[in-house]
């Protein structure tokens, strides 16, 4: 057996496989069709201070290889979370991320201190999401809110702080030293990229809310793109992700620089799609006898 | 706590037994899906994978029928898209991927005595398995544009069965309210169940409120996971007790929701 | 039949239907697939007022749904086509479009001006190809620049000016308004994405250029919402593209606000695929009892 | 100047004859094309396009074997990806788009007297219609890795058929080149015709060159159109006259090359 495991800012993964946010609920439901123990990390839904209602439906439309979503962040808020789903993820061997979703900083920082205390080891600031109009995409875009709102909310933060980065930009590498500047612990990309689709027969976008995050196998040249150009700028670990439902999707992300990867959208096709991309990571690394992920992570420069 | 490889539910590859059309554009599909077919409550819905890489989401398809002892369902879909239209070039023997059961059907007591299914088009086919298995006396009205579908298979099980069609093709010319209004008998309790275009279910919702009867009405909305992790295929539903509402995924807390909980302003 | 013209900057189409620059040489090749007189107009690859080597090969990587290229404009020079192609293709009752490239705003310039006097019908600046380090995609993402460089080949153009927008930025609106206020006749959007493939068994990019332009079938939600964004936000016409493989698709593209679309990367997995797409807007408008394509142009407000 | 409607090139659906493992990881296929089969030049290649949609890009193969009679094409082609392993999983009877034929083959006097054909694994296929159809003595070269193949198809054609496997598995160990050395009787003029990875087509050019004898190669790259319009599969090409470069198209101008033309030094 390989040496799967890796660190991310100081929390050891038992291997690199992790759940990207919003795809994977609280792990509840795919925990009927896998078993999480076998998971580098499951990453939870989008959690604000209060509860969030959500968009109008319809918020999903399929696209050529992907899709896009206009969930816009529902969620019951961190109490419910801290209380339901805590517990039932503790159960299992694996480690836990909360992806943390805010209208203003203040509302970012309460998050992270309401969870200071709670037993989960990585947050993944939220400030990339397209669907909400405050908030999310609006702080991902400008370098001096993404080192700021990193700034506030790494001081109210008690578990590392990932900074999750939106691809809707010109130059992601900006972002990313804004990230590492405001004193990120790491950085997961790529969120979604903005995108619509049109219901020509009634003359209306898909989407209720007209524009949407679109994901899945067809953006991961980009988001391979961007994990390597972040490596080539920043230090921090990166958390790649962005179309991966294969194992070789992974080793790429990882080659081009990625310390972990999430599998998102490729589990509407596969339920069990994260364990496939595991299987197939270690299917590569016996292939090539690469003994430890070190070996190939950025290989590409 | 942790469930053991057999327990796990999954995706899985299943022989297709029969696809053939029905009526214009609209085909019944039998699935040999084994021990599966047991599980099954009537309205809920199975998701069926297309062949074709670039059409990643599922498409879910009620369940019409089930035959447990050869372990097959029954299942009838309008071609509307590029996926329906995929899945209607495939032939008996071949293969196809799908998740089964999801969602949460109709309920009803063991007790029953009365009951009243309405069906619109393709809401029509999950309402067959149901009057398959209520007990008491059974009432279909069955809406159509023009070519009715499954009439003959209703009357297996009752004798009740009323047809309208928006052009009078057959049956009474006219909405499945407007023969639901003049036929039904409509006896003090009942339960009625029903599945259909928005429109439908809001007018039968709200004619089922007016008699006093409970509803059950079976929701669309586009979907991706279908087991509740997304949040995707949400609809307005309303506390009644508090008057808040929340969305609820269709997926999970539905297909089946109490009509008087939707809140139909939504577009649809 | 219904009426298919459509009219860009002044120039009458007969039909919204142009190829994308660089996917369709200079009409010769697919001309002894299809016949081009059915085109509204054949938008010729990248041409300079030198000849271009391009770039290293592997210039070509098929992604899903998609593909990447870094063909890096290799072109013979103004003078060869101006020689060889323009007759070529004035034997064809369509439009001649050229897409002109260059590594500084003088080179942009001299090409529109050693075409003033050629029997070329538009020019569409090419300030957004991703696969040339001088010129190309630095003009396109600074708003600025945009608006300078328009400006400038616009004073040497005798042909209406046609400005061709990059994806890969923060806000298309902002890059759309510069070309408007630099005198932008019309716009067309959007160029390739930028995007990596890995090659994991050799370790390497699949690309010799490492990164490249992303097209195709994936990229179109992407490309819809811009000329969405686009069209609210300036009033050019525009020409859309970007996926494009079937008459439904160029009919979301109407919608979204587009004139005339452009069909690229769908001819390599179909010669004819243009003028299948003429024949599906025609049967759309059949269907639906369109007289004309203004009817449905930027019906998504 | 305008082609009518029959004169048009197009995009094809032909039916699958055959498609066989003749080796591991290795199919023949045998294609019903009809008229086609009698416009082909050895040397040519074929456009295959993959049934999924994700996969959009054409497969170049290069046309192995033609029989004008029959109507058919035989290609020979490696699993290596994704579109290759979906080939391989196609039965005789069922369809497949091509484009065919595409590239300029492999050039010969009708005077040839002696011929000398080099061909190092995949590239080995696209060698035998041209042993085929060359006059002449024709000598024929064959490298592989382990297990041959087509090596009977050769010796249909000539007498004078040479295997070298890289572990001596069958024929002698070691490179084609080493084999062509001890081997060939090196007439005063011959032409070398050649197919195969990067190195050995490189090595065969440089010892051909020694001798004296023209030599053709041909050459892979990356393709999307296959017709010449999208400028994306070029190698470097050298004007002999004058010594400057320039990228030609593989689809267009090649995949055959003069040898001494070809620039070796990009990676490959
Ligand atoms: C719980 C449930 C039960 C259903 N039962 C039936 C049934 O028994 N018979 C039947 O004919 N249809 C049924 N439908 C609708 C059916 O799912 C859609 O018609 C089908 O998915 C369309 O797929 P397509 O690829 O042909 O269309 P496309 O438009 O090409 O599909 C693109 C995407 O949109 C989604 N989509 C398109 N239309 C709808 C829709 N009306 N509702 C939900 N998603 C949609 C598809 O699932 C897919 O993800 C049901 C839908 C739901 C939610
Ligand atoms: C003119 C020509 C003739 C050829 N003749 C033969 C032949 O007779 N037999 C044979 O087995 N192979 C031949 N090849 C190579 C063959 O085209 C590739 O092996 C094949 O396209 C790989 O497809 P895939 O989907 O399995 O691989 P993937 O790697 O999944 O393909 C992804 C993309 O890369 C391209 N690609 C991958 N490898 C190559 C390669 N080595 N060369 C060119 N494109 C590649 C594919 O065409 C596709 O667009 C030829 C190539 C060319 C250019
Ligand atoms: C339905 C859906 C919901 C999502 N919700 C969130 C979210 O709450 N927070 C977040 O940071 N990203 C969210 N994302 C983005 C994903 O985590 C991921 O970054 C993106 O989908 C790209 O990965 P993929 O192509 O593997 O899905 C969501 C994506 C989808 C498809
Ligand atoms: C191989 C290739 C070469 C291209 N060359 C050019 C070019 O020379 N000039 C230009 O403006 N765009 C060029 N493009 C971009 C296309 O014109 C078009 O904007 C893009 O591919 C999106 O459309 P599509 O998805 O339909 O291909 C090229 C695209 C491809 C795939
Ligand atoms: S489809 Fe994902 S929650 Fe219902
Ligand atoms: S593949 Fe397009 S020019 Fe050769």
């Amino acid at each position: 057996m390989k040496n799967l495991k890796v660190n991310i800012a100081g929390v050891e993964l038992k291997n690199p496989v992790m759940t990207a946010s919003g795809t994977f609920g609280s792990g509840r439901e795919y925990g009927e069709y896998m078993d999480l123990n076998q998971l580098g990390a499951v990453v939870v839904k989008g959690v604000a201070i209060t509860p969030w209602k959500g968009n109008p439906p319809p918020r999903i439309a399929e696209t050529y290889g992907g899709m896009l979503n206009s969930v816009g962040l529902q969620n019951p808020g961190v109490e419910v979370f801290i209380e339901q789903d805590i517990p039932f993820l503790r159960q299992y061997d694996t480690k836990i991320v909360v992806n943390i979703a805010g209208k203003t900083i203040e509302e970012y920082c309460q998050v992270a201190e309401r969870l200071a205390d709670a037993d989960v080891d990585l947050l993944e600031l939220n400030i990339s999401c397209p669907n909400v109009k405050e908030g999310g995409v609006a702080f991902g875009t400008d370098p001096r809110m993404v080192e700021k709102v990193t700034r506030e909310v790494k001081k109210h933060s008690k578990q590392p702080l990932i900074v999750k980065l939106s691809p809707n930009v010109t130059d992601i590498t900006e972002m990313a030293k804004a990230a590492e500047v405001g004193g990120a612990d790491g950085l997961s990309l790529i969120n979604t990229l903005l995108g619509m689709s049109i219901d020509i027969h009634k003359r209306r976008p898909v989407l209720a809310m007209g524009v949407g995050g679109f994901s899945g196998p067809a953006i991961k040249p980009v988001a391979v793109r961007m994990v390597y150009q972040v490596k080539q700028a920043v230090s921090l670990p990166i958390i790649g992700m962005g179309g991966i439902a294969t194992g070789e999707d992974a080793i790429e992300f990882i080659m081009a620089g990625a310390t972990a990867i999430a599998v998102g959208t490729a589990h509407f096709h596969n339920p069990r799609a994260s364990l496939e991309v595991l299987e197939g990571i270690q299917e590569y690394m016996e292939k090539y006898k690469v003994q430890e992920l070190k070996k190939i992570r950025g290989i590409i420069k | 706590m942790c469930l053991t490889e057999d327990q796990w539910k999954r995706k899985k590859t299943v022989v297709i037994i029969k696809n053939e059309a029905i009526a214009k554009d609209v085909y019944e599909m039998d699935l040999q899906v084994g021990e599966t077919a047991k599980e099954i409550e009537p309205g809920q819905f199975i998701h069926l994978y297309c062949r074709q890489g670039q059409r990643l989401l599922p498409r879910p398809i009620s369940i019409c029928e089930v035959d447990e002892k050869k372990g097959r369902l029954k299942i009838v879909y309008g071609i509307v898209g590029s996926g329906t239209k995929e899945f209607a070039s495939y032939s008996p023997f071949e293969t196809i991927d799908i998740i089964a059961p999801l969602g949460k059907g109709y309920q009803w007591e063991s007790q029953e005595k009365h009951s009243i299914l309405v069906g619109g088009g393709l809401g029509v086919p999950p309402l067959l398995e149901l009057a398959k298995r209520l007990p008491g006396k059974v009432e279909v009205y069955l809406g159509f544009r023009s070519q009715p579908f499954l009439v003959e298979n209703f009357k297996k099980y009752t004798d009740f069965v009323y047809i309208a069609t928006d052009d009078g093709s057959h049956g009474t010319k006219g909405t499945v309210l407007d023969v639901l209004k003049n036929k039904s008998e409509c006896p003090e309790k009942a339960r009625v169940y029903t599945c259909g275009p928005k429109p439908m279910l809001q007018s039968i919702t709200q004619w089922a409120v007016e008699k006093g009867y409970p509803i059950q009405v079976s929701l669309e909305e586009r979907m991706a996971c279908g087991v509740g992790a997304c949040v995707g295929c949400v609809c307005k539903i309303k506390d009644l007790q508090t008057g808040e509402w929340q969305y609820q995924r269709v997926c999970k807390e539905g297909p089946v929701f109490n009509g008087k909980e939707v809140i139909w302003n939504e577009e649809s």
